[in-house]
Order: C-alpha cells, then structure tokens, then sequence
C-alpha cells in the first residue's frame, strides 16, 4: 500500500515541481517543494473559509458581523460543509505527502518533554536529534489528522442533518465538532505565530520553498546535518566567528 | 405586524441578552386540548391549515392506511396519526392522534437553534419560526423531542405549526381547532384547557372503563401548549409515537450554554497568550544571533 | 525581549478592535406576523352543498363588492352563529375555496356530435336552439295520449330527466314543472340512490 | 330525520348502524359526541367494517353485509322477552291492540299470505285489520267476512281484482275497477294485548324464530356480543323506567338492500315498541347523504310521487275526483280513540298544486289541468331508467348534476345505454363520467366513431354562485347567498332548464305537436322567466291565495296574491296555490322564514326555533305529542318538549306541537297524525309495503348461504331481476365468494372532490380494504394492487390490508368481507395523472332493487378478489 502512495507522492511531486519552481539562493536549502507549499495552502485557504463560515453557526451573536462576508447566514450555512470537506481532502493529500518526515521518533517525545525551556526562551538551539520536523509540528499534524477525521464523520452527519442520521448522532456530533474546531483553532494560532513572527525565517519556506542554513541548523540540526553532511553546531560556531570578524 | 395586539416575544433562538419583550406584559399562556377520545381522524384540521395557510399541494402515494403521509412536512404542518391497535382479547383500537407542534414550554427547537431570532417564543406561549433569520442548519430538527420541524430543501428554511400566531395575534382562534367538527379540539388558556382535559380523563375512567385514561402534558420539558387527553396515559408511544418523557438532548443546554463559551475563551486565550508571548519571550531567531545593540535612552538620539 | 512599552500599546490597541467588532448590536427583534388574509374581505353567508348536515359557512372574497372587483374567494370557514355546526367544517368543508376556484372548472359549452372523437365548442343559443329541437322531436315520437286500456294518460316515454342532490328546491321545482308539463315520467334523482 | 341533528345531544343510548355519521356527516356526528360528553351516552356501532365512527363507539359489532333485519329482529325478540318495552305507549299510541284478519298468515315459510308466485306481487286484501270494537277476554271465533275472504283468495285471483294489479309497484299503480280493499272504519282491538291475532301477538310470533343462536348464524356476531349489545340497547326500558331516551342513527347502509325498507321499518317498530319516537334525544335519525337530498324528496324529483309526497295519478284515475278518492285515506281507528288523518286534506294539497302548475289554466271546468299531468302505471325508478334506455324505449336524458355513469349500477350497462340513446344533456360544474362516457376506457376510437348519441356539455354554477334553498336531514330549509358570480361562459342551473323548457315552447306555438297545452300553459310568471329568480320560485312554492280568502273562525282575511301563512290556509276550490304544501309558510307575507338567523335556543334542547324553517310548520321533533303519556304529562320533565296546558286548554311546548292544538288528552286523539289510525303501525295493513306488514329476513340477491331461516324462499320474493343479456347474478356456488360492500369515505364527496386538490391530497389512490386474514392467504401485501370482480365487472386498486375487518363464521362457513369506496371514475386530478386503474366501482354492483324505495343492492353483493 505504501509504494502506491510513494509513487503517487513522486508523481505528483514531480507534476508539481515543473509547473512551480523553488527558488533557492545562496546559502539556503530547500526545504518544502512546489507540491507541498501548493498543498499547505490550499488547506489553511480551506480552513480560514470553513472556520469563518463556521463561527457564523458557532455563535452567531458574536460573529453576526461575519456572514455577510459569505452573503448572510444561510448561504453561510451553506457553503461551510463544503469549504470543511476542501479542506480534509486536502489535508489528505498532505497527509499522504508527509507521511514518511510525521512519523513519531524518540526524538519528538524528548522534544515534547522539554517544551518547557523552547516555549520560555532558555534553549537557544534545538537538540541535535530535531529532525525534519520537531515533536511540535508532528504533534500538531496528527491532532489536525484526528481533528479532521472527526470534523469529516461529525461534519457529514450535522451536514445530513436528524433526518438521516437521528437527533443524538447529530447532538454528539454537535459537541465533537466544535471541541475539534476549538483545539484546531488554537493550534492554529501557535502555527501561525511560530511560522511568522515568531520564528523568522520560517515564512519563506512556505513561500518559496527555502530556508537559510542558519535557520536549518538552529532550528532542525539532524535535518540539516542529512541534508549538508556537516555539522550542525559546529557550522552554528563557526558562522558566530564569522559575525565577530565582520564586526570588527 | 398583525393589527390589534402584537404578539410580545419572550425568548429568541441564538440571542445575548435578553429579549425586549421579557416580562413587559401580562399575557395568559394559550394552549391547544386535543381529546383523542373523541377524534374521528376526518382530517378537517389537515385541510383548514393547508387552506389557511395557502400551502401549495404535496404529492402523496398511497402506503396501506389512511393516514395522509407518513410525517409532517414543510407544507403540511398537522397530521392525524393512525394506528390500529390490538387489545389483549383481540379487538382492535383505532387510536387517532393529530400530530403537530407541541409548542413546549422550554422548546428544543429554540434551544439548538444557532441563528438569532429564527425561533421565537411569545409570551402566550406559541413558539414561532421566523423563516427570514433561519439559516438552515437544522439543529433545530435534531433539537425537537417530536420530530416536527421539516426542512424545506428549495428555500433552505425549517417550517413547523405556528398555532396559527397570525390569527390569534388578531384576535381569533387557530384555523383546525375551529374547523374540529366533534370539538376534540378546543382552544384557550392553559388552566381552562387543562382543567377540561381532567375532568374529561375523569369521566372517562368512571363511565366509559378506560382506568388508565390521562392527560399528556410532559413537565420534563416544563410541560407543552398542546395538551392531549389519551385513553392509556401510561403508554403514549401506542398513539403513533409520542415520546412518553420527551427530552431535549443535553447537548443543547450544557454545551451550548456553558462550555461552548467557556471554550470559546480558551481559544482566544490561544490568540492572546500567543501574542502575550511574543511580546514577552520574544521571537526564536535563527543562531548564531547578532547581538543587540546598546539601548540607550532615548534622549540620546535626539 | 523585554516589555516595550511601544509593543504593549500596538498589543492592546489591536484587542480593543477584535472585541467591539464581535458584533453586540441588538436590533429589535418583534413579531412578523402575517396580517389577517381575511381583515378586509367581505363576508357572504352560505350553506356547505355537500352533506345533509348543511353547516353553516361564510364565504370570505376579495374586495368589498366595488364594481371593479370581480369577486374572488380568498378563503371559506365555518359560520359559528349557525346552530348545528357551530363553526367547525369537515375536511369536505375546509376545502370549499378549492371547490368555487377550481381550474378545472367547465367554463364554455361544449357538444359532442355523433361520431366525433373530441368536443367542440358551441354557442349557448345554438346549443338551446339543438337542444330544443331534440326534445321536441323525442317528445313528438314517443308520446302516448291513450294507454292500452282506453285511459288517457299523456306520457312522454322518451325523455328522461335525473336531478342532482345538490339543486336548490326552487330548482327541483322548476324542473317537476317543466318536464312533468313535458309529459315525462323517467324523472329520477340522486334521492333514489 | 325524525328528530334532528341538535337533539342527538339530548340521547341517552344510541344504536349507530346502517350508517357511518362520523365519516359521512362529521360536523353532526359532533352531537353524538356531545350526548356521551354531557349525558355519558353510550354509542352501540354494527357495521361490516371498524369505521371512524366504530372507533369512538363504546361496543362495535362486525355484522355480514346485508344481515340487518336478522339483528333487529333478534333485538324485537329480547326487547318482548324481557319486557324491556314502553307498556302504556304501546298500547295507546301504536296498532299493537289492532286485531288482524283471520286469513293473514305469517312467512313461516318465507311467504306472507296472499302470494302470487308467477307476477311476483302479494295480493294484500288479508293484511286488513279486522272490522269490530273491544274483543278484550271475548272468545276468539273466525269471523263470517273472513271465511267469505279466505273463499275468494283460495279460488285463485280471477275477481276483477286480479287483473287490475298490472305489475309490482307503488300504491299508484294498484287498484282497478273492482271495489279496492280499504281499512274498516272502526278496527276491532284488544288492549289487554292477549288476542292471538292482535299485532302484538304476532310480532311476538314472528320475531320468536329470531333466537341469539339463529342471529349468530345469520349475521356472524357471537352470541354473547350480541346479547350483551342488545341489554344495553334495551336497558333504556329497564323495568318499564320511562325516563331514559335511546336514538337509532342510520344512513344508506340500510337502504341500499332489496329489502332496505324493511331494516328501516324494523329500526321503526323498535323505537315505537320501546317509546322513543316523538321524544328529544329518541326517534329514527336517517342521516341523508347529500345537502339537498331531502329536499329533492320533497319537491318529489322522484318519479312517484308530487311535490308534498302526494302519489301521482295512474291510469285508472279517469278524472281528479276519482284520483282524489283512490289517495285520500279515510280514518280507521278503535271506535273510543280520535284521529286527526291529516292526509285527509290531500284534495286541498292537490288542487293547490295544480294551481300553482298551471296557474289560470287550472280551472274546475278542466279539473284543474288534472289532464296535463302525466299518469304512471309501471316503475320508471333509477334502474328502470338505464334499463328502459339499454332497451331502446328512453331516446334522451338530461343529467342536471348527477353522474349516472359512476353511480351505476352496473355502470358498463349504462355506458351501453347510453350508446344507443339519441342526445344526453349534461349540466355540471367539472368534467364527469357520464358527459364522456364515450371516452370511458375500453373504447377505442373507432368504437367510438360508432357512437351516435349527440352529448351537450352545458357549465352550471357552483353552490357559491346561486342562491335558494337546501333542505338538511333534519328538515330545516335553509337560504344561501350567492358570494360571486359564475365564472367563464357558466349560467346559473335555474336559467338553463327554463330557457330549454321555453325554446321548447316557442317551437310548439310555431309548429304544434302532441298535446301541446301543458307545455303552452305551465305558469312561467316570472319577473324573468328565462332566468326566473329563485325568491319568486320559492314565494310560489310557499304558496299564494289566487283569490280573497276569510277563515271564519278568526275573521280575518287574506287578499289574492299574498303569500299564505300556513297551509292550514289550503283550499280544494282554486282559490290558493301552492308548490309543495309541506314548505307552505317558509315564505309567508312576514318575509323569507328560511332567512332567519335567530340563535337563541332558550329550552336549551337545541330547538332553535328562530333559525330558518323547518316543515312541517317549523315544528322540529315529528310526533312530539307521543313525548308525553296519555295524560298529557311529558314522560321525561327534564327534557320536556310539549304538554297539555289545562289553563289554556290546547298543547303548549318548547316546539311546535305536532298535533292538532285543542285536542284535549281525554279524546285520546293518536300522535300519529298523518296515519289513517293516528298511531304508529308496528303492523303495515294494505298496500303501503310491497313485500309484507313485518320485516322478514331475506337474503341479499347475491348471497354466499340459502336463508338459514326459510332456504327455499332465500332472497326477498318480491324483488324482480332485470332481462337484458347485461344483467348478470351471481349464483351462489360459483367461484365468487367474498361479500363485498361500498362506501364513502370522509375525506371525499361522491364524484365531486376528486376534481379539488386538497381533497385528493388526503386520499391520493382508490384503495380495497382487504382484511388480514384473506390478504395472508392469499399473498397480498399492503399497497400491492388487486383484481376485485364480480358477474359483471372487475376493479383494480391498491389493497389496504387491515385487521378492522375480521373474518366471520357464516351459517358455519368461514366468510371475509371487503370494503370498496366509491369515490374514483375516469376523469379526475388522479385518474387524468394516471395514477388510477380508471375502473368504477360501481361497475360491480348488481342491478336489483329493493320493492319499495327501489333504492339499488350496493352493499353486501359478491366477488372475488385476485393479484394483478
């Protein structure tokens, strides 16, 4: 089953690289290819569409002023399963594109366990181990992965309403979608945060596919080191060197 | 706005804050008594509604009974429900009962309801859809303990009875409950209608041997505006399924009204402590960091 | 980064702008309910044609009987004044707008001519005019002055006439008058069955 | 109705058979409702099927179609063994004292005396009272006239008398030369009820045969249902209490038999025997089917009979005097007793009538245009009509409203007759059945080509668009308005006849033809007599004075041209007219008494007397006198209607008095007043019923059993069945072995509604209420579609399967009915969507009917029913 999606993934990468490009400068790596970046878009597109619609139900006497982005509150009503089934099949998709870098290591769980020190500013650079993606980032992939596989089942049945499904299913599906949504919605914002402002230089990787080395290896040190072969902290100091002889 | 009295609104669907209308005005809870005892099923308050209301005509198949169609829908809001039922020495009883909105004290409907003002309720008690703020959503069907609210897939909006709050606003009385050729449907307060639907329970226990005869008026939904009198009042599901303990799903009161906002900080606490974060902690930067520069007052570099 | 004062008031102002744009107005929400159809209408009082209980019912039509109104019935209901119904209709009853405004209606006269596979339109002369002729000529045919027994007895043995169960009695009338004086003996009438 | 729909609120019992008032009359049936809410009445419902009505009902018995009078009888039967009958009424107020002749036999055998096998008709000269006073105690010895009688009908019918009976048929038709048997002035009786040929006697002889045993067999109840309904019918009556009241409600379920009279006599002799006629909350309540029903009886658009149920002249009627005798019954009473026979006015009815006819052309010299109307010596009824039509005698036909071909029966014959007639004038509101019988289905166009007959179509108004009279079941005229006017090119229904009727007319003045002078001389003297407007109509109808009239006891005078207060008023010399004397004071010169609106009812027995106007006199309760005991002392005084008041010597009440104002109690005059005897008939001397004085139970013609009673004389003898090779019986042993029985539906009105939606939208498809067991065995399923066939035709519909109809046991054999309703043809909104078989029901209905309303068999006829 695996080599399907790999061949798949290839594919698709490749179809994807010709028609975009990935513009690597000097002293920079390629981080996120053409379909990756095309992928993560189209999801957090989706995803902004499905929560706006969204809050328009969620708690229409605070987002009353939301609707008639999307022409009042039914045909709010309306398109929000729609955007909310875009963004699963989408996120699908980068499910199957980033199975192999998401899967759990040891490393992710010792990154978990010291979230602590990252989150107050004490670590400077992450542990050598911090491969492709850090423990944070699988985390939040497989909380969006749970997440959208209880928004397809809860969304489907608040979407067919009563009707077909019964009045519990859709009072439970009710609470469990918005649960999910609230988690997401706040994982989102760290998202958002660290990729912006919070991490600078990690912006660009979504945009144009490239980071600089010194983010690499701050940042994902194993990562860096596979990529390069050099190593990372040895590459950190020598760099800092660099900056004191240029200063002087 | 109907002409002689507006009808005072008391709770709306989806709506902070109270209701303008809230404890403004003295009004006495209307109630419909529907006397099952004495109903022919001769479908005259399928039809008064249908005309009243002007509704266009729905197709309907035959399926082996006399009952109209199987439900209610969007454009045929009150159905007798037919059921043959077997005594235990064998004889049949052909229980007949007009299915429509109970209109409830505290309704399901209003409860799940997300739109604001979609689902009103008036002060005398008739729980109203206004189809202009409905948004579809069709919470409200899985809300209701009675299956009555029906979508209407065309213009995307619920409909269900209204008690007829356009006549009784003006003065009269719902269109079925005059149109009733046998009186098994009588309209008025709810004590007089209540102290009718007893008495006649009584009669029935003591001269016509229905010892278990009753009256419906659930208080697990703080009792409803549409009052049955039932020969066995023990089991009402015999009388086409009416829920003997109708129950609006928890789902619609604790969630909705506690934890859905309590979450709805949590999140914004993601957005603010995110922020709060970064002016605090700061950005992560990429190493080696060049380092700062000294800050020195401000007043220097005038 | 330590707190500059600078961040915290950017922090601050945009907080400021998310809560009062959470939407905290309130706009009256009152009842919408439909006017009364029948307010204006004006009132005929009539009796049901279907069964034999003749409930009372008020006919409501457009308009308040102006010329330029062609009448219309907007919508038929029980009369409560009268004794026997009080009010109440059956579902035959509650339907009696269907039944006056009713698009399948007979609106012209129309003949079949033998042979014909399809109706014709006819005018209302034309048609009293044939049909005149016709009864006459039955009539002329089939009518016995004498029975065999030497009694006169005037009978017209070719026409018969069967009356509906909802003609008014001044109708029936009309119609015993008027085909007895045509001799007829076949007068029959939904009364029978 | 004797009573009224109101007053059914005032019963303490009700017997609901033979009719279905919550599906068929809803908004009366509210007063059924009312008794059990305010009186705790208690409703007893047999019917073949668990209706709506059985449904509300406190005991509900499944009874075999067509087995009534097995019921009554067994319910006569417990009444006089358990005397739970009304003594005193009994005897003073019915003919249960009368003493019968000696040769009457009773129908042991299936035969009352006086049969004649080969004409199928009785010779009623045995069925007489016999003449004489008080034989109380004295020995009983057959009297000389007797034997003289017996002589003369044993000898065989060679007398004068014989021939003069040409055929069955009403009292019209009978009589000849030779001297017409009549009732002995004074009738022997016994009022100790022990004569062995008193009525009472007899009806105890004749209902002893009727045990639960041979009820159950017959009908199918279980014994103890039976008994068990019959006690709480009678206990009205318990230890002779004279409080209580019980109703009998009934509809057409009764008169749609070859012996459909006979139920309704039966139903009649209970309520007499039991005292219940005459009193609020009691009498016989026929619920008629249709709003102007009972008005088209009494404007007699029935061919038997005159506006004012006078009987129309036969041949043998040389002249108006003749006629006027041979219909006016002279008194015949127990020499003490006193009878008002009002029928003795007749004369004054008829030259009224003729008046109003015929206007100045009525005058003495020409016997008040006695000539210009047509005399009647067969049965022209309903059946006869198609029959006669089939058979190429009937050349045109107008259908002003009524859709013969759905009605039917035999609806395939009347489609063939009307093959073969010249031209059908159709006047109706929607596209129906009978205008395009041409087009039934089965026809195929060049089949059609065939057809000669010339059909007008003409668009009539709807009910909202004429105005004019509707008389309910309750006697009660009542005036509607118009609220708009007809749409397209209709015309109201009153401006086509008359514009016919005059075109036809114009065409006499200019070219002559037979015997035109009643055409020239129907009084058309209407302000508009093209379009005659219905106020003047029903002002004629009521009746003018033609001359000035004084009645010399109150001195006061009414000119010629008013409208008459009352028929009281009638005069037999020409100098009053009046359409039908029943409605005389409806529209007296005090203005249109069927306008009225007064809602005030202060006995609060629902009497109303200031709503509209009821006939006779606007009297509510008929025989309202019988309310009260011999005295004069109302039996019930909570629910007291009329009393003798001794201060004002004369009858006082809540209602008109029926009865004759100053006749005090001590004359014993009977509440009956339009009987000849002046009290109620449990026995029917002479020719009023054709096929005998005791209801006797017969088989319906198309029977599953032989009569358990008397099975070489199974069906009713009296019934003839029809000669055209379109007439065809089911015989019993043939393969058609489920009863089947028609009906309506409360959802829908005849062949009218399946043109309105809303209706169509209640009940979208004809159904066949099949019951469980059958529908098992033979593999149907609910909403599968079955063949339903009888001799004649066949009918396809959905099956409804219901456990509402039960199997039975026949007479031991285990018997399934099914129920059809009738409501479906081939032009409607479902039939034209084609979502409809387009089969009629009634073309199953055989083509036999009863003897003397000559109502069609509808209900309880054979079938077989199969998967399509």
């Amino acid at each position: 089953m695996s080599t399907a999606i790999e061949r798949f993934d290839d594919k698709a990468r490749d179809a994807f690289d010709r028609m975009g490009q990935n513009e690597v400068y000097e002293g920079e790596l390629l981080r996120h290819r053409v379909y990756t970046r095309f992928l993560h878009w189209m999801v957090a597109l989706f995803f902004f569409l499905a929560l706006f619609t969204g809050f328009g139900i969620y708690m229409p006497w605070l987002f009353r002023w939301f609707t008639p982005i999307f022409g009042g509150g039914p045909l709010a009503r309306a398109m929000h399963p729609w955007f909310g089934l875009g963004f699963v099949v989408f996120f699908a998709l980068q499910m199957l594109n980033w199975i192999q870098p998401m899967t759990w290591t040891a490393a992710d769980t010792k990154w978990i366990r010291n979230l602590r020190s990252t989150v107050s500013g004490k670590e400077k650079q992450d542990p050598p181990d911090t491969g492709f993606f850090n423990g944070g980032q699988k985390a939040q992939f497989w909380e969006i992965v749970g997440g959208s596989v209880v928004f397809l089942i809860t969304g489907i049945i608040l979407w067919k309403g009563a009707r077909t499904f019964g009045c519990w299913p859709v009072a439970i599906s009710y609470i469990l979608h918005d649960i999910s949504a609230v988690i997401m919605l706040g994982g989102i914002f760290i998202h958002i945060y660290l990729s912006t402002i919070g991490e600078p230089g990690t912006f660009q990787a979504m945009i144009r596919g490239a980071v600089s080395e010194a983010w690499a290896w701050t940042f994902h040190p194993a990562w860096y080191k596979e990529v390069t072969g050099r190593d990372p902290v040895q590459a950190c100091e020598e760099a800092r060197k660099r900056g004191q002889i240029a200063k002087q | 706005m109907s002409d002689r009295k507006t009808l005072q609104i008391k709770q709306i669907s989806g709506h902070s804050g109270p209701s303008p209308g809230f404890d403004m005005q003295r009004d006495a809870e209307v109630c419909k008594l529907i006397d099952t005892t004495i109903c022919i099923g001769c479908k005259a308050c399928e039809v008064a509604c249908v005309e009243w209301n002007d509704m266009p005509f729905s197709p309907t198949t035959f399926d082996n009974t006399y009952q109209t169609m199987p439900a209610t829908r969007w454009n045929f809001w009150n159905l007798i429900k037919f059921n043959e039922h077997q005594r235990e020495d064998g004889t049949i009883q052909w229980l007949m009962r007009k299915d429509q909105c109970m209109h409830c004290a505290d309704p399901g409907c209003l409860r799940a309801c997300p739109a604001d003002g979609a689902i009103v309720q008036y002060t005398n008690g008739i729980v109203d859809f206004q189809q202009e703020n409905c948004i579809g959503c069709e919470y409200c069907v899985s809300g209701c303990p009675y299956d009555i609210p029906k979508f209407n897939p065309a213009t995307k909006k619920v409909y269900k009875c209204t008690l007829c709050s356009d006549r009784v606003g003006g003065g009269l009385e719902p269109a079925c409950i005059k149109a009733c050729p046998t009186g098994c449907l009588k309209f008025g307060t709810k004590d007089d209608m209540k102290y009718i639907a007893e008495e006649r329970a009584k009669q029935l226990r003591e001269n016509f041997g229905f010892e278990k005869a009753g009256v419906y008026d659930p208080q697990s939904i703080g009792g409803t505006h549409v009052v049955y009198v039932l020969h066995d009042a023990e089991n009402p599901e015999r009388y086409g399924g009416l829920p003997r303990n109708p129950v609006i799903p928890w789902s619609y009161t604790v969630w909705k009204w506690l934890f859905k906002p309590v979450l709805g900080t949590f999140a914004l606490f993601g957005l603010v402590g995110v922020l709060f974060h970064y002016v605090t902690v700061g950005p992560r930067l990429p190493q080696p960091q060049p380092p700062l520069k000294d800050s020195t007052p401000r007043e220097k570099e005038i | 980064m330590e707190f500059s004062r600078r961040t915290f008031l950017k922090g601050s102002i945009l907080g400021g702008v998310g809560i009062s744009t959470l939407g905290f107005d309130l706009t009256p929400v009152y009842a919408q309910t439909q006017n009364l159809k029948i307010s204006r209408a004006s009132e005929t009082r009539s009796t049901c044609p279907y069964c034999s209980v003749s409930c009372g019912v008020i006919i409501y039509t457009l308009g308040d009987k102006a010329k330029n109104a062609i009448p219309q019935v907007v919508h038929v209901e029980g009369d409560p004044d009268h004794p026997i119904n009080r009010g109440t209709l059956c579902p035959k009853g509650s339907s009696l707008e269907q039944d006056i405004m009713n698009d399948r209606r007979l609106l012209k006269p129309q003949v079949r001519r033998p042979g014909a596979t399809e109706w014709e339109d006819i005018s209302w002369d034309q048609a009293y005019a044939e049909i005149a002729q016709k009864v006459k000529k039955t009539r002329d045919d089939s009518f016995i002055e004498k029975d065999a027994n030497g009694h006169t007895v005037n009978r017209c043995e070719g026409i018969a006439f069967t009356g509906g169960c909802t003609d008014t009695n001044e109708f029936n009338y009309l119609a015993v008058k008027s085909m007895r004086s045509l001799g007829v003996c076949y007068l029959e009438n939904q009364a029978r069955v | 109705m004797t009573n009224g729909w109101i007053d059914i609120k005032n019963t303490d019992m009700m017997l609901i058979m033979g009719g279905n008032p919550a599906e068929n009359h809803p908004c009366g049936f509210k007063w059924a409702i009312e008794a059990k809410l305010h009186r705790n009445a208690k409703t007893i419902v047999v019917d073949p099927r668990l209706t709506r009505t059985a449904a509300t009902a406190d005991m509900y018995l499944q009874i075999r179609a067509g087995a009534d009078i097995a019921f009554l009888g067994g319910l006569i039967h417990y009444a006089i063994q358990n005397n739970r009958i009304a003594h005193d009424y009994l005897v003073n107020y019915t003919n249960a004292a009368f003493i019968i002749k000696d040769g009457f036999k009773l129908p042991d055998d299936g035969l009352y005396s006086g049969f004649d096998a080969e004409k199928q008709v009785y010779d009623k000269a045995t069925w007489n009272y016999e003449e004489g006073g008080d034989l109380a105690g004295k020995p009983v010895m057959p009297t000389p006239a007797a034997q003289q009688e017996q002589a003369a009908h044993a000898k065989g019918s060679d007398t004068g008398q014989g021939q003069g009976l040409q055929g069955a048929g009403p009292a019209g038709a009978k009589g000849g030369a030779a001297a017409v048997p009549l009732l002995p002035p004074k009738t022997a009786y016994d009022l100790t009820l022990q004569h062995p040929r008193c009525v009472f006697q007899l009806l105890k002889k004749q209902y002893e045969r009727y045990t639960p045993e041979m009820v159950e067999r017959i009908t199918g109840i279980p014994r103890d249902q039976f008994l068990k309904a019959v006690d709480l019918f009678t206990s009205v009556r318990k230890d002779g209490d004279m409080t209580k009241v019980a109703t009998i409600i009934y509809a057409v379920g009764w008169t749609q038999h070859s012996f459909g009279t006979q139920i309704i006599r039966a139903a009649a002799m209970i309520q007499l025997l039991m005292g219940n006629i005459g009193r609020a909350g009691g009498g016989v309540n026929a619920l008629r089917g249709h709003s102007n029903i009972q008005g088209a009886t009494d404007m007699a658009g029935i061919f038997d009979n005159l506006p004012g149920y006078l009987k129309m002249p036969s041949p043998t009627d040389t002249d108006l005097a003749t006629y006027l005798k041979r219909i006016t019954p002279t008194v015949a009473k127990p020499d003490p007793w006193d009878s008002f026979n009002y029928w003795s006015n007749t004369p004054k009815f008829a030259v009224s009538f003729l008046k109003a006819m015929y206007g100045p052309a009525a005058t003495k010299e020409n016997d008040y245009a006695f000539h210009y109307v047509p005399k009647i010596d067969r049965n022209y009824s309903w059946v006869n009509i198609w029959n006669d039509m089939y058979e190429g005698t009937v050349k045109g036909i107008f259908a002003f409203g009524m859709n013969g071909v759905m009605i039917g029966p035999d609806s395939e014959k009347n489609i063939n007759a009307l093959k073969k007639a010249d031209w059908l004038v159709v006047c109706e509101i929607y596209p129906d059945e009978t205008s395009e019988f041409w087009q039934a289905p089965g026809i195929s166009t060049d089949e059609m080509k065939q057809i000669n007959t010339t059909v007008y179509r003409l668009p009539g108004a709807g009910f909202a668009e004429k105005d004019g009279t509707f008389v309910n079941s309750a006697r009660w005229l009542q005036w509607k308005n118009v609220a708009l006017p007809p749409p397209g090119q209709c015309k109201l229904d009153q401006e086509i006849l008359a514009t016919i009727f005059l075109k036809v007319r114009e065409l006499y003045q200019k070219d002559g033809g037979k015997f035109p002078d009643p055409i020239l001389n129907a009084s058309f003297a209407y302000t508009n007599p093209y379009s005659p407007s219905l106020s003047e109509v029903a002002k004629e109808i009521n009746g003018k004075a033609t001359a000035d009239i004084t009645d010399p006891k109150t001195n006061t005078t009414i000119k010629a041209g008013q409208q008459l207060p009352s028929f009281a008023w009638l005069k037999d010399d020409g100098t009053t007219s009046s359409g039908n004397w029943l409605y005389c004071g409806s529209w007296t010169e005090a203005g249109a008494m069927t306008q009225r609106r007064g809602t005030e009812d202060p006995s609060g027995l629902g009497v109303y007397p200031n709503w509209a106007w009821s006939w006779p006199l606007n009297r509510r309760v008929l025989y309202n006198r019988a309310s009260c005991d011999v005295e004069g002392k109302p039996w019930d005084a909570t629910r007291r209607q009329v009393w003798w008041d001794e201060s004002k010597n004369s009858w006082a009440g809540v209602d008109v008095p029926d009865f004759k104002a100053d006749s005090p109690p001590k004359d014993h005059m009977g509440p009956f007043i339009m009987n000849p005897e002046g009290i109620g008939r449990l026995f029917v001397p002479l020719g009023a019923m054709a096929d005998g004085p005791f209801p006797e139970f017969y088989e319906p013609i198309e029977s599953p059993i032989l009569n358990p009673l008397h099975p070489n004389q199974s069906t009713n003898p009296v019934v003839k069945k029809y000669k055209t090779d379109a007439d065809k019986y089911a015989m019993p042993g043939q393969e058609f072995n489920v009863i089947c029985t028609t009906y309506r539906l409360t959802e829908h009105y005849h062949y009218w509604t399946k043109n309105n939606p809303m209706n169509v939208q209640l009940v979208p498809e004809p159904f066949v209420e099949v019951p469980a067991e059958l529908a098992d065995r033979m593999g149907i399923s609910g909403g599968e579609k079955v063949r339903v066939t009888s001799a004649r035709g066949h009918y396809i519909a959905k099956a409804m399967v219901t456990r509402r109809i039960r199997p039975m046991k026949i007479d031991g054999k285990e018997m399934f009915q099914i129920g059809i309703p009738i409501h479906w043809g081939f032009r409607g909104i479902a039939e034209d969507e084609g979502k409809t078989a387009r089969t009629l029901t009634n073309q199953l209905t055989p083509t036999v009917i009863d003897p003397n309303a000559f109502t069609p068999e509808f209900k309880g006829f054979l079938v077989k029913i199969e998967k399509v």
